[in-house]
């Protein structure tokens, strides 16, 4: 009974101070969580100007509120840390939004403040299905493993590809992956011969290569974190033989993210993958989305999937603050934005009202030289996929 | 001994009293805990919305800790202490899960866990030396972060083990979002363990660890085993190491595969070198300001955090060698000196 | 299994070009040097640079990129590390070492960005070439080729010219050698050129396989320790049998049970380490 | 006759194919004050080394009061009250030297494993200290760190330190090597002092403090034991003048 009568009074104390910070101020914040440091620093750039760009086209103000966005920097998973600065973000800056998180524990965190404070987490990247299912104020805007890997293994077993191994770091998302291209690759009738989990701090790939040659499989389901490892892997798959030998290379598209590309050269020629975006993606809305960033930063090379994330996860804010009039209500702002559908760079978006997870077009794309550049080329597009992971397993 | 030893022992007896004060002459050390309990509070009234970051740093203060109880006084230059305090956390957040909801036996049961796979891991590791023992202590985390990535069921491997919600404090203070109870919680278990840290440390364990630090081989020329007070040692940093590691996943309700990585052990090497080994409060000054010049320099320009802190560290080593610490205490021989002349 | 120990040969070979660097300046000069990843690291975007933006060609890249990082580091042997010298700077090496680590990563991310970055290889070295059954990269041996040379040359180096006479007797007894008229200062100072060059020459032979981004420095340390420490600091030899037995047992742990090679390797890695607790040929300095 | 306290018999070592000591037997009784000579490379730090348990013996028994020790570690022997002091002194050199004693007495009572007890308040501890300090005059230096003593202190504390343990055989490796003779005669002073009952060999090339101290004098020579006895024995004896005397005469 105390205990409820200290929970009761501490939401009363901090609903009134966040009123009052809120009114007198006539600003909004988003506290943003994302690494801007260290080994993945280039992904809190991309959220970073992505948000900076959505401002530029639709102005830094809704309904007569400022929007202000605050960055925090997270360098690595670290939840322990992720939750304290959350809870600065909460407590100091009296921000009415969370948003970011590029790593799955930075995100899980989180769900005991945001349920406290009822204030809404809008996930720019964290990729496990799971997350969602923690706090009903989640709301994710990039993808899941299984949303790209479930249309990936039907196109593989349309193809008439019998045998597959797969090859995933030996992470929470690459046991994702694994777990729904297995699942879904056996239900179309198709074989995986081997699973195989590399350990994240792999280098050396060959032996891998090695163990992928003598299953005799067909083609390869690959997986891994964006970065040094996914060159070596490539570089591997190609040096060892095997794309000579007519494996072929299936994964989702993180492992061919552009700014990557011009790094993996050759060795990426070929690679197949599933994504919900591509830089080369052509649509007005896409073109006038890098414009705008060229003419921003100098530049559209770095623009990724994280970008889209992030642009898109602005705009969900903009809703809902729009949606709320501004008033700090986190339950309110998430209902407001279930089962809500926009035109985005990467395509159509709606938020599937159960799993608050954007059901979105997936694209099968190949890697290509055009014009000497790298780039993903758009092949097919399987429409309308949403969280196939979502309340599966425990 | 014989009869003319004991008669003049007697009359050194009576003259005791007299050379008792010049025994430690500078032994202020005692200061250390009630200036950390005033600092801490003084920082719970002036910093109330900064509470989850200093709530990390009191727990962090206890981890730097408990490798200056391995470094500083028994010379065991180190990088898996990380292996006990992510045991500790993974223990403590699998019991809260679990079995445990009360936060003190949480702390317990991390402070359990830590000290057993310190004694298990020391006994296996600590006869060698240096570069050696470094590969090993850091093999053994590496193995630590492996068996938590792997066993997913439990620990949530990558995710993260969160879920953890311990019942209020002694059943009455709830840990609420504004981190009061967890601040202040950890502030109490910081200087619990700064207590008894600074008893083991004069104690006659702490005495016989200082020496091996000197010179293993006059241990054991005194009948002493050199490779027992270090394996004993370890353990209790493991304790400590454990209980911070229970007491991070209490106040932050999860733990994650970086509560055992490579790169917290360093992390924690830097601070406690920053703020002097073989002090106790080194830790504490050492873990404040490394996290506190982190938080602010990382705010403003993450690029620069790196160039700063890796100056920093150069700095200290060629023109501190002692740490913050020592050069707090030079500053206060000097100004000892000149009121001396005045 | 051939091809497992082909391959295994291969990667150790890699290892051994970029930690033997770390083993002469740890067992000859006795400094825990940590900074080593990141002078490999230089020496790999010099060798980048060089062969991108300049347009230089692979053999002119490796040469320019090891020459331009022995002589940007050779300054801080005089104002750093001759500061720390000795036993008992242990931790003074490792944190002055960590520090000099972070401002070169700081630096490299400022100066080249955080992305990842590559050394064209020449044709020649592009496809395969064939060992008996075993087809393996050209490129990888090219490198065992190298590591080969690296050996013997380092062998006649130090046990056959007159510079490893005076070095190793200035490593000895270095008061002696001082009173003998050898100038310890100028050999350390050559030592550590040779660490460094070393260093370099691993980085650009070895970023097919250890890719080069800015965390290059920090993210690798730990397993060139591992060679180091598991041959024996300051043994050419050792290195070598170190780097092949580490790359051999990982190879084969990952290709036998891949979901357990992590911890094959670690667990390799202490029982090594339990038996030959100074490595597999104890080092000059023990 | 009192039983032995140390016996030794047929002690012998080899590195490799060099033989360092061959076939030494020696028995030292209570009260016994019997002084190692020999020239150098004689093999004498190697016998203490043997006897002591830094290294293993290749043949040959050691019995202290009665018990094999041959097969025990050193910090055993050590606990079993065979204790040797430091040719070169080798103490911890920031402790005091009132620490140095307390750990002494405290590693010897088994006490050094109580991690909660305050070391001042330790019971009996400060008197014995106290008494030990006086023993050995370094009371008013109890505070200082050793690495600022002078070094015949240094000495002097080596040789408290031995006591400290309460030892039944005290071997005593040149207790006057390197120091100022107007401070050994100090040391000389704490060697007689030393309690009557204990077994003491000391190992010394000094020949005046040899005669001063000892009752019987054991003569190695290129790791043999060639004799054992008297003072006026030893210098009488023609093989002690050749093997000793005539490579000392050698050397110089």
């Amino acid at each position: 009974m105390a205990t409820h009568l200290r929970t009761a009074l501490f939401g009363a104390v901090f609903g009134l101070a966040l009123g009052v910070g809120g009114a007198s101020a006539a600003t909004v914040k988003v506290g943003v969580i994302a690494p801007f440091s260290g080994p993945f620093a280039m992904v809190g750039k991309t959220f970073k100007e992505a948000i900076a760009v959505y401002q530029a086209e639709n102005g830094k103000t809704v309904g007569g509120d400022t929007v202000e966005f605050i960055f925090k920097d997270l360098d690595q998973a670290n939840p322990a840390q992720s939750k304290a600065l959350a809870q600065e973000l909460i407590v100091k800056e009296k921000v009415g939004y969370l948003a970011g998180f590029f790593f799955t524990p930075d995100a899980l965190a989180v769900a005991p403040l945001i349920d406290e404070a009822n204030i809404p987490a809008v996930i720019f990247n964290a990729a496990t299905s799971a997350i969602t299912e923690k706090s009903p104020r989640y709301v994710r805007t990039s993808f899941t493993l299984w949303q790209n890997t479930v249309p990936l293994a039907e196109h593989m077993a349309r193809q008439g590809i019998k045998t597959v191994v797969t090859a995933v770091s030996d992470y929470g998302p690459g046991i994702d992956g694994e777990t729904a291209f297995k699942t879904t690759f056996e239900k179309s009738g198709g074989k995986v011969v081997d699973t195989i989990r590399m350990p994240l701090k792999s280098n050396d790939f060959a032996p891998f290569m090695q163990r992928i040659k003598d299953s005799g499989a067909e083609a390869i389901y690959a997986f891994l974190p964006a970065g040094p490892t996914t060159l070596a892997f490539a570089k591997a798959f190609a040096d060892n033989g095997l794309k000579e030998k007519g494996i072929k290379f299936f994964g989702p598209g993180d492992i061919t993210q552009e700014p990557d590309l011009p790094a993996l050269g050759d060795a990426a020629l070929g690679i197949t993958t599933t994504f919900n975006y591509s830089q080369a993606h052509d649509s007005a809305k896409n073109k006038a989305f890098l414009a705008k960033h060229k003419e921003l930063f100098g530049s559209s090379d770095t623009v990724t999937f994280t970008s889209v994330g992030a642009y898109d996860g602005a705009h969900v804010i903009y809703q809902m603050i729009q949606k709320t009039g501004g008033k700090p209500d986190g339950l309110k702002a998430v209902d407001a934005v279930k089962g809500m559908s926009w035109e985005s760079p990467r395509g159509p978006l709606t938020i599937n009202p159960d799993s608050r997870h954007v059901t979105q077009t997936i694209y099968l794309r190949t890697v290509e030289k055009v014009d000497g550049k790298l780039q993903n080329t758009e092949q097919a597009a399987f429409a309308d996929q949403p969280d196939y992971g979502y309340k599966v397993g425990k | 001994m014989t009869a003319a030893a004991t008669d003049r022992a007697k009359t050194d007896k009576t003259a005791a009293p007299a050379a008792a004060p010049a025994r430690r002459p500078r032994d202020l050390g005692w200061l250390g805990v009630p200036v950390t309990a005033a600092a801490g509070l003084a920082a719970f009234w002036l910093f109330p919305e900064d509470l989850g970051l200093l709530t990390r740093i009191l727990a962090t203060a206890l981890y730097v800790l408990s490798l200056d109880l391995v470094l500083g006084y028994c010379g065991i230059a180190t990088l898996g202490q990380a292996a006990m305090f992510g045991t500790g956390a993974y223990a403590a957040g699998i019991a809260a899960v679990h079995w445990i909801g009360d936060p003190l036996a949480l702390l317990a049961v991390g402070g359990l866990a830590g000290g057993l796979i310190a004694l298990l891991t020391g006994a296996l590791i600590l006869h060698a030396r240096g570069l050696t023992l470094l590969m090993l202590t850091i093999a053994v985390t590496q193995i630590v972060q492996e068996v938590a990535n792997k066993a997913r069921d439990w620990t949530g491997g990558s995710d993260g083990l969160s879920g953890i919600d311990p019942a209020p404090l002694l059943g009455l203070f709830r840990f609420d979002m504004f981190g009061r109870t967890s601040y202040l919680f950890a502030l109490a278990v910081l200087l619990a363990g700064l207590l008894v840290a600074r008893r083991i440390v004069r104690s006659p364990f702490g005495l016989a660890c200082r020496g091996v630090k000197e010179d293993p081989l006059r241990i054991s020329a005194i009948g002493g085993s050199p490779k027992a007070y270090l394996v004993a040692m370890y353990a209790v940093a493991g304790v400590f190491a454990g209980v911070a590691g229970a007491l991070t996943a209490v106040t932050s309700g999860i733990v994650g595969l970086d509560s055992a990585s490579f790169s917290w052990s360093a992390e924690a090497l830097v601070m406690l070198v920053l703020g002097g080994t073989g002090r106790l409060y080194g830790a504490v000054l050492g873990t404040v300001s490394f996290m506190g010049v982190h938080h602010i320099l990382a705010a403003s320009d993450p690029f620069h955090w790196m160039l700063f802190i890796g100056l920093f560290l150069m700095g200290v080593v060629l023109f501190l060698p002692g740490g913050i610490l020592s050069g707090i205490e030079r500053l206060g021989g000097l100004f000892r000196a000149k009121g001396g002349k005045a | 299994m051939f091809g497992i120990a082909v391959d295994g040969v291969a990667y150790g070979m890699i290892l051994f070009i970029i930690s033997v660097g770390l083993s002469v300046t740890l067992g000859l000069m006795r400094v825990v040097n940590l900074a080593h990843g990141a002078f490999a690291m230089v020496g790999g975007y010099v060798a980048s640079y060089a062969a991108q933006t300049l347009g230089l060609p692979y053999a002119a890249a490796l040469v320019v990129a090891v020459a331009l990082t022995v002589l940007a580091t050779l300054p801080l042997e005089t104002l750093l590390y001759r500061r720390i010298y000795g036993h008992a700077n242990e931790l003074s090496q490792v944190l002055l070492t960590i520090g000099l680590t972070f401002v070169i990563v700081a630096c490299v991310n400022y100066l080249f960005g955080p992305t990842l970055k590559r050394i064209p290889l020449p044709d020649a070295l592009l496809g395969t070439v064939s060992l008996g059954p075993k087809a393996i990269p050209t490129h990888r041996a090219f490198v065992i080729g190298m590591g080969a040379v690296t050996l013997l040359g380092l062998w006649w180096l130090l046990e056959r010219t007159d510079f490893g006479i005076r070095l190793r007797a200035a490593v000895d007894d270095p008061a002696m050698a001082a009173a003998l008229g050898i100038r310890t200062e100028r050999l350390y100072m050559a030592t550590f050129a040779l660490g460094t060059g070393l260093a370099a020459l691993g980085g650009v032979l070895g970023a097919e396989l250890l890719p080069l981004e800015p965390y290059y420095a920090i993210r690798y340390i730990v397993l060139f320790l591992a060679v180091v420490a598991v041959g024996g600091a300051g043994s050419i030899f050792g290195s070598a049998a170190a780097a092949l037995a580490l790359g051999v047992t990982d190879t084969a742990g990952k290709y036998l049970i891949p979901n357990f090679g992590e911890f094959f390797f670690y667990a390799a890695l202490i029982l090594i380490l339990f038996r030959w607790p100074h490595g597999f040929f104890k080092g000059r300095t023990a | 006759m009192k039983p032995a306290l140390l016996e030794v018999e047929g002690l012998s070592k080899n590195f490799g194919g060099l033989q360092v000591s061959s076939d030494i037997s020696l028995s030292l009784h209570p009260g016994d004050r019997c002084a190692l000579i020999g020239p150098n490379g004689a093999g004498k730090t190697t016998f203490v080394n043997l006897v002591t348990g830094v290294i293993p013996p290749s043949a040959g028994t050691i019995r202290l009061d009665g018990r094999d020790v041959t097969r025990l570690p050193a910090a055993e022997r050590v606990r079993r009250g065979l204790i040797r002091s430091f040719q070169v002194a080798r103490l911890f050199k920031s402790m005091t030297v009132r620490e140095h004693l307390e750990l002494a007495v405290l590693q010897r009572d088994g006490r050094t494993f109580r991690l909660f007890a305050s070391v001042a308040r330790v019971p009996g501890l400060a008197d014995e200290v106290a008494g030990l300090l006086d023993i050995m005059g370094l009371g008013a230096v109890a505070a200082t760190p050793v690495g600022s003593l002078a070094y015949g202190q240094q000495r002097l504390l080596e040789i408290a330190l031995a006591l400290a343990m309460r030892p039944k055989v005290l071997i005593l490796d040149e207790p006057a090597a390197g120091v100022p003779h107007s401070e050994s005669q100090r040391i000389l002073d704490a060697i007689d002092r030393l309690p009557k009952d204990l077994a003491v060999l000391m190992i010394e090339h000094d020949m005046d403090l040899v005669f001063r101290f000892a009752s019987s004098i054991v003569v190695l020579a290129q790791g043999r034991l060639l004799c054992r006895g008297t003072a006026q024995e030893i210098v009488a004896d023609p093989r002690v003048r050749e093997v000793y005397l005539g490579s000392r005469a050698h050397a110089h």
